[in-house]
């Protein structure tokens, strides 16, 4: 099958789904036109994550890496969701098909750009969080051939 | 309710009257139609009425046609053929459109780096191609017009009567990929001026693996596969005769029902239509008259396909979006780009594609799921956040 | 005692399973393997599961292996492969043998137009290549060995393991036609130093239209057929899933039982070669050893083949004069003139090739049956005659 | 079918099959190579073909049209027979593949073959009889393609 069982679940039932009107932090990655984006909204309280909502536009993989991606930074403390990679995410998912890794690496820099959000408007440093450039890097090197198939 | 399968244009299932065919060959003539003994000559014999049912419904000779190994094997083969031609007589210049299946543009683009220059016609937003653009765009040095019959994603049938005489009063070579229009919609290659046509057997309730090419008598083919001289030495290999005997049976079932089917199918189809176009900021793609009697196509604003197929799924309904693609959202479909809708719309799209073994109460059950999958969707996406609030516009009213 | 068909290297009866497995898809897989859905889904697996046991049969990585559409298309695509990696590596010499399926020699006819150069190794009066042979035409510009497995009309197999370890050596690809061996010989393209491989699966009572090209990671195929991205975007279309799948479910059949078939097949044969020694001026062709387990193959001096067949048919047996051949009496067979016999020789062959439904009491008719027939076309052929008056000197002994 | 019912007829049952050992005339033609020998003998009286018999090395077709031949010229004048052409040999014989033609042709020409010998050993002319160079043309000019198929 297309998608892992964990996948499917997170696609299925994905977890803190929704927006946080007075969210500490926004993050939006990707764009319509690649056909991925994931937004992302924070609360932190103390330099720790206490709550994390996403709204997502985009493939079932999509939808299940923010999903699984805002489950592994709820609680945790800023700095450390920040090393949140998109292998990590992929792998907590049981993987993913190989045109679809993208779609990890989406959540990897919504996170990133909503923790970049949240230190911009408290006047924190952002040195540390790798810049994205606001459309995934899987969306240009897709390449025909791997795994597209048609009719 | 059961699974509904609503993916058609991907493939069908075989009808149980082709399967019985196919088996029926499988145990009882299943011998080589090259050998000389009798059940070799029993077997050429089937494949002869193969071949001969096929000709009288596209109405040309047995020898006009060729057995491949399905509908991209023979456009391929058409359009190698027709370079072959070009290359001989110095013309290198072919017309085709930017929606083509791509079996076509695929061929295109390796001719094209042969130095054949290819002139890909716009099809407009109603997915049709005008005749008017055929014919200017024929040069001195055109040797092919290749334009599909109708078109696998949205379903638009082309004029190809009036774009086949235009070709035949300025000497060009005319080629029809009509995969999706064998078997549903009525085909006369005299009468639409045809000079070769593809087909493929599992469209049409047929076997998968199999499809036909007709070539007008001098048109020169050129073999994509050498070796033995089965069909006129134009494509080499054992004959697939259990196949090829059953595309013939699912042929002639498929034109004998036509009308009937067409008219069933058609219903099904234009309640969908209706049911889905109530769906907020939601078009049909393609024009709305001339269209398959089983394609229903959609854009939705503001989400994403695969995550609606995938859903749909889960609420037992099978369908596709674009064309059948597993990679997702990243490519959106060519053929929606070329009927003008902008990148992220193309990206919401939805194809619904009926058979005969559908049935209304299903319609309502499709109309329901959408709906509800379309809602849930855009309660999720970022991007309709932005539409409604006036963030971004709308680009489907 | 009912028809005896003892032509199964020009194409065998699907085994019951494999016909069963076949129907099975069709009814109950029926969908598109690139489809999202779980119809699709399910689909793509019976694919990969398809693929998975071919692979570990030839013991290769199911990604090596390509479904094509019959063993002429692994054929030509495995040579014109081939060569484009030699045109791109400024390498385009091959060597081939003079006696290989018309697959692979009218390819390679169609490579010498290109440029190409092709040795034709001789295969001796026993129809085995000697590997120091091939080592001998091995030059700097080669890029491609292609030698069968085992020849289609005197079925004799040859030492692809051997050729295959120069071919390593030398570093040159090593490509084997081993549609006439998958399924009746075991065969281990890792231990073969094979590097490409063709097959077929009407050769092993598997469905027909339907083969496969096993391609060792790294060498980079060329499609043939242009289009959607199956297999690994190295040949377009709708994927044949039902014969797919039956086509592995014949090979499994086939390897479980080898060693069961091989020695039921060749004692059937052994019998054969006693009883048609015994014909006076007849010789078996092809090397004793080293052949199929199911292939008795003779030429009988002064009759002329096809009107042997046709009095066997008459007399209920299904057999084929050299390949299986509709141009009667005028061209004899390469292979048996590449094995040395003149061409009148050539003309009186005469191919049994049987499988594990035979019986020992067909092979005492079959025996019968072609002594009789033998003797009367001499009776009536002014070439014997004069062979009986001395007027010319027989050939064969 | 491969064969017309009037070629399996005449394939399976030939007539006139047999030698004639003090024939007047006899013709051979075609050559092993070629894979097609026919050789025909007359017994010629007062000008008519009084009987004939055939000995054919060859292919159904072959075999078969020697027959229909021989038949076609048993109890006509010589004059006659050497009218006989391919084309009435095929139609009587209800058609042939059209690889096969080259055997009806062979036929005419064994006839004609058999009718110069009787004419030569009795000093008669020959000069309105077409020599045959020993081989039917179709042999040489078969070409791959013609319906020549194989497994
Ligand atoms: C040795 C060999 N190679 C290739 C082929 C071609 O296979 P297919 O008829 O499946 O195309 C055959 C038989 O037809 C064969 O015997
Ligand atoms: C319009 C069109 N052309 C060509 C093809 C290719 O046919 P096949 O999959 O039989 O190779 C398809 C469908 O797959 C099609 O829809």
């Amino acid at each position: 099958m297309l998608y892992s069982d964990k996948v499917m679940d997170h696609f299925l039932n994905p977890r803190n789904l929704g927006t946080i009107d007075d969210a500490d932090g926004v993050g939006e990655v990707g764009n319509a036109k690649c056909g991925d984006i994931m937004k992302i909204y924070l609360k932190i309280d103390n330099d720790i994550i206490t709550d994390v909502k996403f709204n997502t536009f985009g493939c079932g993989s999509a939808i299940a890496s923010s999903s699984m991606a805002t489950e592994m930074i709820k609680g945790k403390p800023v700095d450390e969701a920040l090393k949140l990679t998109n292998k990590a995410v992929t792998e907590a998912l049981d993987g993913l098909p190989p045109h679809k890794i993208h779609c990890s690496v989406l959540a990897e820099e919504a996170v990133q750009a909503a923790i970049a959000d949240y230190r911009t408007r408290n006047g924190l440093p952002t040195d540390d969080i790798p810049s994205c450039n606001g459309c995934c890097g899987g969306c240009h090197s897709h390449d025909h051939g791997h795994g597209h198939d048609e009719e | 309710m059961g699974y509904i399968y609503a993916d058609n244009a991907a493939t069908t299932k075989m009808s149980r009257h082709a399967a019985e065919v196919m088996l029926g060959v499988i145990e009882n003539n299943y011998a080589n139609p090259s050998s000389l003994h009798t059940p070799g000559q029993l077997a050429a014999v089937q494949l002869a009425e193969s071949r001969q049912a096929i000709a009288e419904i596209l109405n040309c000779e047995p020898r006009e046609i060729i057995f491949t190994g399905g509908g991209s094997e023979a456009d391929n083969q058409a359009l190698l053929s027709a370079a072959a031609i070009g290359q001989r007589k110095g013309k290198k210049h072919i017309i085709s459109t930017k929606f083509e299946h791509h079996a076509v543009l695929h061929t295109l683009q390796k001719l094209e780096k042969q130095g054949f220059e290819v002139t890909y016609l716009d099809v407009h937003e109603n997915g049709i191609v005008r005749p008017e653009d055929v014919k200017a765009a024929i040069r001195p040095d055109t040797v092919l017009v290749s334009v599909m019959y109708a078109n696998n994603e949205i379903g638009t049938i082309q004029p190809i009567r009036a774009i086949g005489a235009i070709c035949r009063e300025q000497g060009v070579l005319f080629h029809t990929d009509a995969v999706q229009a064998v078997g549903h919609l009525p085909i006369d290659v005299q009468a639409d001026n045809i000079d070769m046509l593809s087909l493929s057997a599992h469209k049409f309730h047929g076997p998968k693996g199999v499809g036909a090419l007709y070539a007008r008598k001098g048109v020169a083919l050129t073999s994509l596969i050498e070796g033995g001289a089965q069909e006129r030495g134009k494509r080499a290999g054992t004959e697939d005769l259990p196949a090829i005997a059953g595309m013939a049976a699912a042929l002639q079932d498929a034109v004998r029902d036509m009308d009937a089917n067409t008219a069933r199918v058609s219903a099904l189809r234009d309640r969908l239509i209706e049911g889905l176009s109530a769906i907020p900021h939601s078009t049909l793609t393609g024009d709305r008259e001339h269209r398959l009697p089983g394609c229903a196509s959609f854009c939705f604003e503001g989400i994403e396909g695969e995550s609606l197929l995938l859903l749909l799924d889960q609420k037992g309904i099978g369908a596709s979006s674009g064309s059948a693609c597993t990679s997702g959202s990243l490519d959106p479909s060519h053929v929606l780009l070329a009927i003008g809708l902008p990148h992220e719309v193309a990206h919401g799209s939805l194809r619904l594609t009926l058979s005969p073994e559908n049935t209304p109460e299903e319609m309502e059950h499709i109309i329901q799921a959408v709906t509800d999958v379309v809602a849930y969707l855009r309660l999720i996406s970022p991007v309709w956040n932005d539409l409604q609030k006036g963030i971004k516009n709308y680009v489907i009213q």
